[in-house]
């Protein structure tokens, strides 16, 4: 892991998201699918933390400075900012961080699922599963067309691919569950790669375990750091010998993990269940407890 | 002034630090993870997660957010419990050579004074930092260490059993922090951090949610250091030679030498690691380059120096 | 949701607000200034700067600085005393029509007593904030209000006496807020305003000394939000009818919606006030347009009614 | 007064400042000299409040938009970022604000003291008082010539006019003071302006008083808000019926003062000196009273 203050070699819009590529020869060389960058906010915003991006691609060819490519999905204060990064400018980079995806050994099938912005690190692992001579099947799903990464990219890296979108707007409309038995079924797959919201990935995790398919997945907590030492960013994840369970920290530890390990309930409910809008009566909530 | 020997190291009545500035507890990780992102031996000290009898899964995600110049944060000590910490994590912490001061934390006098016992002559321990912001299963309170005499008392127990210093980390609201501070100094407390972190909550108006899984949690960073400053000043005043470190908001050299002004003897850095692991090296330097420039030997100049008006500053009648 | 019929007001125990914006104490000038700056009608209230018994001048200058998402200031209370104030310029406050809620400070419980009675059936007052920031000079203590029985003492005498409804402006650094609270209510206040401000230091490195002439002062802006939204949820959770005003930090109108939903039934503006005049009008909107984006009635519909997980959010032992 | 948002229609640099022009008619027409303006800073810093410049020009031209001109000195984060504003952005402003400058009725000869930005608002009064067939001559200090707020239109306004520098760059070596007695002797002065530190106000204030010479003064303190309505900006002054003085808000009752109701010793002493550099040993400051 190296730290760096990296330039921003270039910038584009990829429909709904941004992709940054810097200059970091010493990240590039080391990096791998699922792994992430520690990127500080630029000065002069009242941004204190660093914000955290999935690798989606680097490039260490020939006489050139290796780089690093980043997808910034534009979904709240500091997203936004840095999707207004421009070219030249300079931007202070950790990484690369956190445990990579692992690739089969003797497995060949692989299915990648990938939903909205869960693309860039799976697009990346696609590539390397290939040049490993696996099968690279594929399901991309989005709530519109603007939010499917790369369709055409996808399709150049897959054997098949099913694209899906909630509003219908790009191939189905659906989820990428729905397409998930048909394709596990039409491209005998060994094995499945995921990175999606967590009700997704829970869903993945209840279909692998019910069919005996080993997956790995990437999950996304807020980070306090990125870097291990503030444990905000934990997953609860059953001890190997059965014993029960440990929240262990998705950014040193993670961000993949094997679904059959975490412990769903334990860290999807009891949360406060988020609607998109109220219910007609909200529920008074009298007691509060502890 | 050229010829000046200049040194910023610092002795705080049994612990000695080559740089006033130590990273704060809970923003040290693990032993494992600092020694690849920062040179230590040019940290003053590390201090602990807080440490518990008992091992700590901690509280439901999300443990932080953002909010203006802050983060409200809490993680519930999620810690290994005590035994664990002295056999595994303690041996990592230790081997950067540089002071370890262990935070520790409990809910009852009892797991305190095992706590301090657990900890007596063990190789690696500087010095004791002793949590006292969270709950008092004992008394049934919300807050173990905001009243001059309960807080006196634990600090009175650890201080007897204890083989090395032992820093009372104060609640940041109480309604006598200079109160809470004389009684823990006079029980035995070889000196204070101030503040312990400041109760908050975070809301989420367009979900209709606490930011955080555990509804309530702390603020720390750059919003609360001017409340930091005050405690500090004010205890300062009222005990001038008690070693105390400023934790609350330390982000630059300037925002420490601030501390220093107000009275304290080093700082400790929790938000600013977090974001930067370099940083309690770089707010050392900028200790370092503000003494350089005023002319001044070491930290112990400045401390608790702020020019003060001669009059009254209260308000006069009309 | 179309065909609801959306309102703002709010009735907090005998006061009446048409939005449940209010400017905050101390930031609202003199009753001449703000004609010119807001429409006063699109106001919920005005909080007359803290009003003492004889006339104060306040500290000295510099009063106001900034600090992280935050202002640090103290004016001392500079005011011309409860007889001037009730001649000149509450009747300037209150040709606006809208309610005006007179904050009155004492140093003993005489002083609070003699600045009761002297508005006791006044007209123009809607309701009475009573400042409890301040020292105690009968009991010889730093803050007036952070212990339960005194407050309640206080708040009691002023509440038998008054002839409009009576909020406790409780401090913020008290051991127990909820017992404070808990207190006053008891003792017989219509309402609380949450938080006091913060006390608070700034410190200047380059020139060696505080930011204020009176040296301390307290923390105001968005950096206090937090620690405000904590104060308000712990009250209000233990007292949901009590009605709540909650300052600090206040600037959006996501960030009263914030506000609302940890308890609060209204919010107050004060530095955002001072930046933007206008800022409480913008904030009543912002409500407003949150309640329609969302179908709801009225802020009373999101009052307290954060989302919170159904199991305990404590730390679970590991 | 008026609150509005103002394009910049230009900036320009002069020496360490900055100058910035707003079109904002309605500020303009009400300007004078003395007035200032309360300008929110722009969004996407951690600054809170507004700061207040001194109106330095209006225009009221022809079939102009009128346009309103103010100085930035940057000493410090806020007045650093405002000197960085660009033409064509826009601003939040409230002005005029505070009392101006009083022309005198019957006195003919004025000098007017600037001492480095100070210059900014006594230009502009130098232009009415000539529109009104006054005398105007001036004394222009700084530490240095960069900091000499336009010399030669300084030259243009005023019949006499004496330069001075602490370093001698620029005119005479020394300070405003130095040059006071011999310019008002020798210009036959009826009434003084300043503009200037406070302490460069208290001197000129003791030499007013010590001649009878009438005078205004503009100050500066920390304001809140520059509208009226938090006293954070008070300086004490005499009350006209000798019994006492008040804490007189400068941004509502100020910024321009007779110096001789000024109560110097209680507004500038009693605050800790600032020396620039701390002496050998600091004092200890051991009690605390109060
Ligand atoms: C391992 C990992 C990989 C990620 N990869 C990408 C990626 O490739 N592209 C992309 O656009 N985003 C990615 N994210 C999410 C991205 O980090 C968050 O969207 C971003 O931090 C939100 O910041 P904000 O200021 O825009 O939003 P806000 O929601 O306002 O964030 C406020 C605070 O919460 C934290 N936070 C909020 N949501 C998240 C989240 N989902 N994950 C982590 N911290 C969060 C922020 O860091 C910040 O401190 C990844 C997150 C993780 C953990
Ligand atoms: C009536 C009046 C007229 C002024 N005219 C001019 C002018 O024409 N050109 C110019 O460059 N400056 C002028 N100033 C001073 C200018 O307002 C301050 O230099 C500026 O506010 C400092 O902000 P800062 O962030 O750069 O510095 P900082 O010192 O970091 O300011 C921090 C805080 O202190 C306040 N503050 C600090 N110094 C002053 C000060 N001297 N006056 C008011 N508030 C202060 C700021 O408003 C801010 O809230 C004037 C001030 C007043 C009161
Ligand atoms: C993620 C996180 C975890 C923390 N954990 C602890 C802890 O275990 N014990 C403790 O005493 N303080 C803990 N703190 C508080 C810090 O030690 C420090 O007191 C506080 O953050 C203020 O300092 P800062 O502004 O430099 O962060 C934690 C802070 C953060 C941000
Ligand atoms: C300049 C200034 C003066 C104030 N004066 C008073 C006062 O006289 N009485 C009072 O109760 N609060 C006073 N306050 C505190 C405010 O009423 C409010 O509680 C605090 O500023 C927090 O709210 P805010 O973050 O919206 O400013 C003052 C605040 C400021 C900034
Ligand atoms: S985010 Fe800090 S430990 Fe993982
Ligand atoms: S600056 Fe607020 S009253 Fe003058």
């Amino acid at each position: 892991m190296k730290r760096v203050r990296a330039e921003v070699l270039s910038t584009r819009r990829l429909g709904a998201y941004h992709s940054l590529t810097l200059v970091a020869p010493e990240i590039a060389e080391r990096a791998r699918p699922g792994q992430f960058l520690a990127i500080a906010m630029p000065e002069g915003g009242d941004f204190l933390l660093r914000r955290h991006f999935s690798i989606h691609q680097t490039s260490r060819r020939g006489g050139w400075a290796g780089t690093i490519e980043f997808i910034v999905d534009p979904s709240g204060p500091g997203t936004e900012r840095l999707a207004r990064v421009k070219a030249h400018e300079s931007l202070d980079v950790i990484g690369p961080l956190g445990k990579a995806f692992s690739y089969p050994k003797k497995l060949t099938n692989c299915l990648l699922i990938a939903e909205g912005r869960g693309a860039a690190s799976l697009y990346f692992l696609a590539q390397e599963l290939k040049a490993r001579r696996k099968r690279v099947d594929m399901i991309v799903g989005a709530e519109n067309f603007e939010r499917v990464f790369k369709p055409i990219e996808g399709k150049r890296l897959s054997q098949t691919i099913s694209i899906l979108t909630t509003d219908g707007s790009l191939g189905d409309r659906g989820s990428v569950i729905d397409a998930l038995p048909s394709m596990v079924e039409s491209c005998g797959t060994d094995v499945i790669y995921a990175s999606a919201p967590p009700e997704t990935l829970e869903k993945i995790a209840a279909f692998c375990s019910d069919r005996k398919i080993p997956a790995q997945i990437a999950v996304e907590e807020n980070f306090g750091c990125g870097l291990g030492l503030c444990f905000s960013c934990v997953v609860p994840v059953g001890r190997k010998d059965g014993s029960g369970y440990d929240n262990v920290r998705s950014c040193v530890d993670g961000p993949v993990f094997n679904p059959a390990r975490v412990l769903w309930d334990r860290w999807l409910t009891d949360q406060p269940k988020m609607l998109p809008t109220p219910p007609e009566g909200l529920p008074v909530v009298r007691s509060w407890p502890g | 002034m050229a010829g000046v020997k200049r040194t910023i190291g610092v002795a705080l009545d049994g612990l000695t630090l080559t740089t006033p500035v130590a990273i704060a507890s809970g923003c040290a990780g693990t032993g494992r993870e600092l020694a690849g992102l920062v040179d230590l031996h040019r940290v003053g000290a590390v201090v602990s997660r807080s440490i518990t009898l008992h091992p700590r899964k901690g509280t439901r995600t999300p443990r932080i957010a953002e909010s203006p110049s802050g983060v409200v944060w809490e993680t519930g000590l999620q810690n290994p419990g005590i035994e664990s910490f002295v056999a595994e994590e303690l041996p990592r912490l230790a081997r950067a050579q540089i002071p370890v001061i262990v935070s520790i934390a409990g809910t009852s006098m009892e797991e305190y004074v095992r706590l301090t016992s657990l900890l007596q002559n063990v190789a690696g321990v500087a010095a004791l930092e002793v949590y006292l912001s969270g709950p008092d299963d004992e008394l049934d309170r919300e807050v173990m260490g905001s009243r001059p005499d309960r807080a006196a008392e634990i600090i009175g127990a650890v201080g007897r059993m204890s083989t090395v210093p032992v820093f009372a980390k104060l609640p940041a609201l109480s309604t006598d922090l200079v109160e809470v501070a004389t009684a823990v100094m006079r029980a035995g407390a070889s000196g204070l951090t101030l503040l312990g972190p400041v109760p908050a909550l975070g809301v989420n108006a367009s979900r209709l949610r606490p930011e955080l899984g555990a509804v309530t949690g702390y603020l720390s960073g750059p919003a609360v250091r001017p409340l930091v400053l005050r405690g500090v000043f004010e205890v300062s005043r009222a005990m001038p030679e008690v070693p105390i470190f400023a934790v609350g908001g330390v982000t630059t050299g300037e925002d420490a030498v601030e501390m220093l002004l107000a009275g304290a003897w080093a700082v400790q850095v929790g938000t600013a690691t977090l974001v930067d692991p370099v940083a309690p090296v770089k707010i050392a330097q900028g200790i370092h380059a503000y003494l350089r420039e005023k002319g001044l030997a070491s930290p112990a100049e400045i401390r608790g120096r702020l020019r003060l008006p001669t009059a009254s500053p209260s308000g006069e009648p009309g």
